[in-house]
């Protein structure tokens, strides 16, 4: 028999714990994609950003999944700089937001919480799916989701298969020419690298996959 | 990676330390990373407050004093700050009449100054931003994220400091600003890539006989990459890019600046070049600066910013500023 | 080998006409190689020549102005200028009041200044050199041509330069330039060798994890290769040299000189090492200087230089001064 | 039969010619040695030199030796700078001077001029035999001359003797540890490099030794 388990704060903590340890894993890697288009920071960029979060945590206990995740998008306001830290915080932030005051998350609530974290990227950033962002691997991810969720998928396996859309996502922006953020400079010459944003996208959705795992 | 520092993590802060102890004519808040004018805001003086990444020193902390800014928030290395260090910078040197945020257009410090703008809105103090955005390498239009801001960034801050030390008001202060980006174009040249202390490999790979020409002050790489040529040769395609998208006449400004790697003797010649090309075009150059101005860490390789001049900006330059990296008249 | 240069034979000239395109307040005589000040020279003043081989600019000709050198004659890339600039160099600048050469411990500076000043005494130039040597990386004994004249030359230019300012008479002039020389220590390190533009190569290589301790400013190898190390032991060991050559005490000016091709950020992460060991040895610093100031071409590391200051020569380095590279109080 | 020819400005012309060349070919070599222990400008000076002196000697026609040899040291120290500008064109100087007026050079002149050189040399630069200078070439070969010349050698076969001594003494340079000048700066890591300005000594002689083959 199958253990259902509630998706409440500490599901989300341990998520945020997971994006933490797979991002700081995949430190050397996001540098290196920065590198060919970018300016060789995402890694360190993301790594300090959620070490401040893993530190605000520590001293802090939000009582909700929406708090948390409030927290955690402010954190990452405050400590990331860069293109990535008010496009991921304002992400977390509306996500968090989204969840209001409710002790737990259901499938449906996740689905707003992802779509409103897509929305708050596109409005700060301006960015369109193409433009080999983020947003490439979010916005297949959101869609991924609330198509598994609308098909009666369980709250792990529509996060499994957003996991899986936003990786896809992020692979797919290898032939893309960048309109947006740093990598636009090179026009042409973008072609052929992988989007640096859009990869770390695909490790924090492939983290709440992984903290959802037998969840309804 | 050889580098004069002890851990890569520290190198900013510990920079801050450093500037803090060589320069007493500034105030250096090493938590939040700031740096500002001892003697801070001027009550009825609009403050101006630049930032961005660091890495590309002496901007922006050697242009914080008397006539330029009046704070600056250096991020991490080519990390644009973050908004809690650009609002505090606001809320310290607010005298009453508003702050100019001056911005080097790139994503993340549009972002981050954007929002440190709203929330300054939300303590009531009047922020106007000005977006610095010169750099001819980059197509200006809607498939890329914008021109980007380099050299130019030197002449809005000390122009519109000047205008700001007499008290106009924000409104003026941001006029000129923008009127000196309209007036300016620059365009990069690196012979050799950086390395961040963060990364510790150089940003891109350049073979001994090849160049990147249109390169940006992050390792970020140029346009196209060619072959490497003399100066004379360099500084043609440079001008070119520059005068094909602003013609070149009348009086100019001109910076050649260095990237951080670059003997100064050959910022010498490359100015000479531009010399001649400028007084081809039946222009001529009124006011200059050579040497390492806005930096990419240890780049070698230069960027030649163009600024046209009219005789109340030459007035406005020409007016006395007390910086660490820009100082005359006092 | 990348430079932005044209043909390597012509870099000197080349950057002679850059200088004189960019600095109005010169007067360059590129085909005798001489910098002077506009103006020429001023009757009862002792006038300051300095010179020696190109390759580290700023110094000399970005020392020419006010308050500090009268002229200087650059020599080809690091080889000193020959007698006939020098004297020619020394008759432009003499106002009758005698003429002072300030020269750089170095075998071929020495000589040809010494040939310039017989030829001077000639033409009833009276003629005062002093010699420069604070470089503690080399051993003063008879076993060598002894130490090499590096950052202090900044301190000697500069304070001499503002005593010939009140014309004073060529005795004291000298007096004050042999003082400052003699309270000044400097120890340089050397993160890659450099590379002239004649020869192409690196004067020497360098494996990714060594550094040269006590290495000049021509691409000579230091006294030491060690392992590369943090900013805070190449602090430590620099200082050790130079304190227990001369005991740090007092009131200091401290020059972190960056060699040419090391980032701004890292010499102030240097600056903040040398304040720490400074104050732990209960001194202080009271006036500073971090920058490219006295470099080889594009060589990366360090110099550090610390004069032990008299309330005289802080006043004497507070004085106006008007240059290209140093410029405060006008 | 052997044709034995007259030392006199033309010789002298050709020596000087010969130097130039030399240098020319040694160029790459002497900035080399002095790259190991200098600053890597020791072929470029010697060459920018003689370059002038030969552009000297295109516009003046000397009329004696001992003229000819003064303006090529004048030229030196005009053109050269470092180091070795001086002492060079003192050798050259010193050596010309003591030619005096005499149309001829004969090869007891010839000894007196090249001891006028080192004497010019030492005069100015204080080295010693045995401090990896030029000294060490150029005081070897004096002494071989007049060896030679006093046991009754043609001053074909003296300046040949000086020529190899000079070789010898450059290349007993190399164990020697650096005493004067820039390699002193280097202490004991001097020592297994062969002395630049010893080495264009030995080319210079090696010159003259060429341009007097055949001379009595
Ligand atoms: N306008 C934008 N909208 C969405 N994402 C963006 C935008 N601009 C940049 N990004 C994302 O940010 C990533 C780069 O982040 P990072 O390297 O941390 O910042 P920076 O570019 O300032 O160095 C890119 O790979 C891209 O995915
Ligand atoms: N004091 C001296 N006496 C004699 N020869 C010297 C002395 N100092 C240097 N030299 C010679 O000069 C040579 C270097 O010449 P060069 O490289 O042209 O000048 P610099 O050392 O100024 O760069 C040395 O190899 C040495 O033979
Ligand atoms: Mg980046
Ligand atoms: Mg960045
Ligand atoms: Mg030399
Ligand atoms: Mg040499």
């Amino acid at each position: 028999m199958e253990k259902v388990l509630q998706v409440d704060v500490t599901t989300v903590r341990d998520w945020v714990g997971r994006i933490a340890t797979d991002l700081e894993a995949n430190k050397d890697l996001l540098t290196q994609l920065d590198s060919a288009i970018g300016d060789a920071d995402h890694g360190t960029n993301m790594v300090r950003g959620f070490t401040a979060v893993t530190a605000a945590l520590h001293d802090a206990t939000p009582g909700t999944p929406g708090e948390l995740l409030v927290l955690v998008g402010s954190t990452l306001i405050s400590k990331v700089g860069g293109a990535s830290g008010p496009l991921y915080g304002t992400a977390f932030r509306r996500a968090g937001k989204a969840l209001g005051a409710a002790p737990d998350i259901s499938a449906e609530a996740l689905g707003t919480a992802l779509a409103a974290a897509l929305e708050g990227v596109q409005g700060l950033g301006a960015a369109a799916e193409g433009d080999k962002t983020m947003v490439d691997a979010l916005a297949p991810a959101v869609r991924a989701y609330q198509q598994a969720q609308a098909a009666g998928a369980s709250i792990a396996d529509a996060a499994d298969a957003a996991a899986r859309a936003a990786a896809v996502g992020a692979e797919a922006t290898i032939p893309l020419q960048a309109l947006k953020g740093r990598a636009s400079y090179l026009g042409a010459r973008s072609v052929g690298h992988q989007d640096p944003g859009a990869t770390s996208t695909s490790i924090v959705l492939a983290a709440l996959a992984a903290s959802l795992v037998g969840s309804d | 990676m050889k580098k004069l520092i002890n851990k890569p993590e520290d190198v900013t802060t510990e920079a801050l330390r450093g500037v803090a102890a060589a320069h007493s004519s500034l105030v250096v808040d090493v938590d939040n990373k700031i740096i500002s004018r001892a003697g801070g805001a001027r009550k009825g003086k609009v403050g101006l407050v630049s930032g961005g990444g660091s890495g590309h020193e002496p901007l922006h902390g050697g242009f914080v004093g008397y006539g330029m800014l009046d704070a600056a928030c250096p991020g991490e290395v080519f990390t644009s700050p973050v908004p809690d260090q650009m609002l505090a910078a606001t809320k310290l040197v607010d005298g009453g009449a508003g702050v100019l945020h001056i911005v080097k257009n790139y994503t993340g410090d549009v972002l981050n100054f954007q929002m440190a703008a709203e929330l300054a809105a939300d303590d009531d103090i009047e922020v106007t931003p000005v977006v610095v955005n010169d750099d001819v390498a980059v197509q200006d239009s809607l498939y890329t994220a914008g021109r980007r801001g380099t050299g130019a960034t030197v002449f809005v801050e000390k122009i519109a400091g000047a205008l700001a030390e007499q008290d106009k008001e924000l409104k003026k202060v941001a006029d000129v600003a923008r009127e000196v980006n309209e007036r300016s174009r620059s365009f990069g040249v690196a012979l050799t890539a950086c390395t961040t202390p963060g990364s510790g490999q150089p940003g891109f790979e350049l073979p001994d006989d090849e160049i990147e020409l249109g390169v940006g002050i992050h390792g970020e790489p140029g346009r196209e990459r060619g072959k490497h040529r003399t100066a004379a040769k360099i500084v043609d395609f440079s001008l070119d890019a520059i005068h094909s998208d602003m013609p070149l006449s009348g009086d100019l400004a001109v910076l050649v600046n260095g990237m951080g790697g670059t003997p100064l003797i050959e910022l010498y010649v490359v100015f000479n070049e531009v010399n001649r090309v400028v007084k081809g075009l039946g222009a001529r150059i009124t006011r200059s600066l050579v040497g390492n101005y806005i930096t990419a860490l240890d780049m070698t390789g230069v960027s030649i910013t163009v600024v046209r001049l009219t005789p109340d900006l030459t007035k406005l330059w020409d007016a006395p500023v007390e910086t660490p990296a820009l100082r005359w008249g006092r």
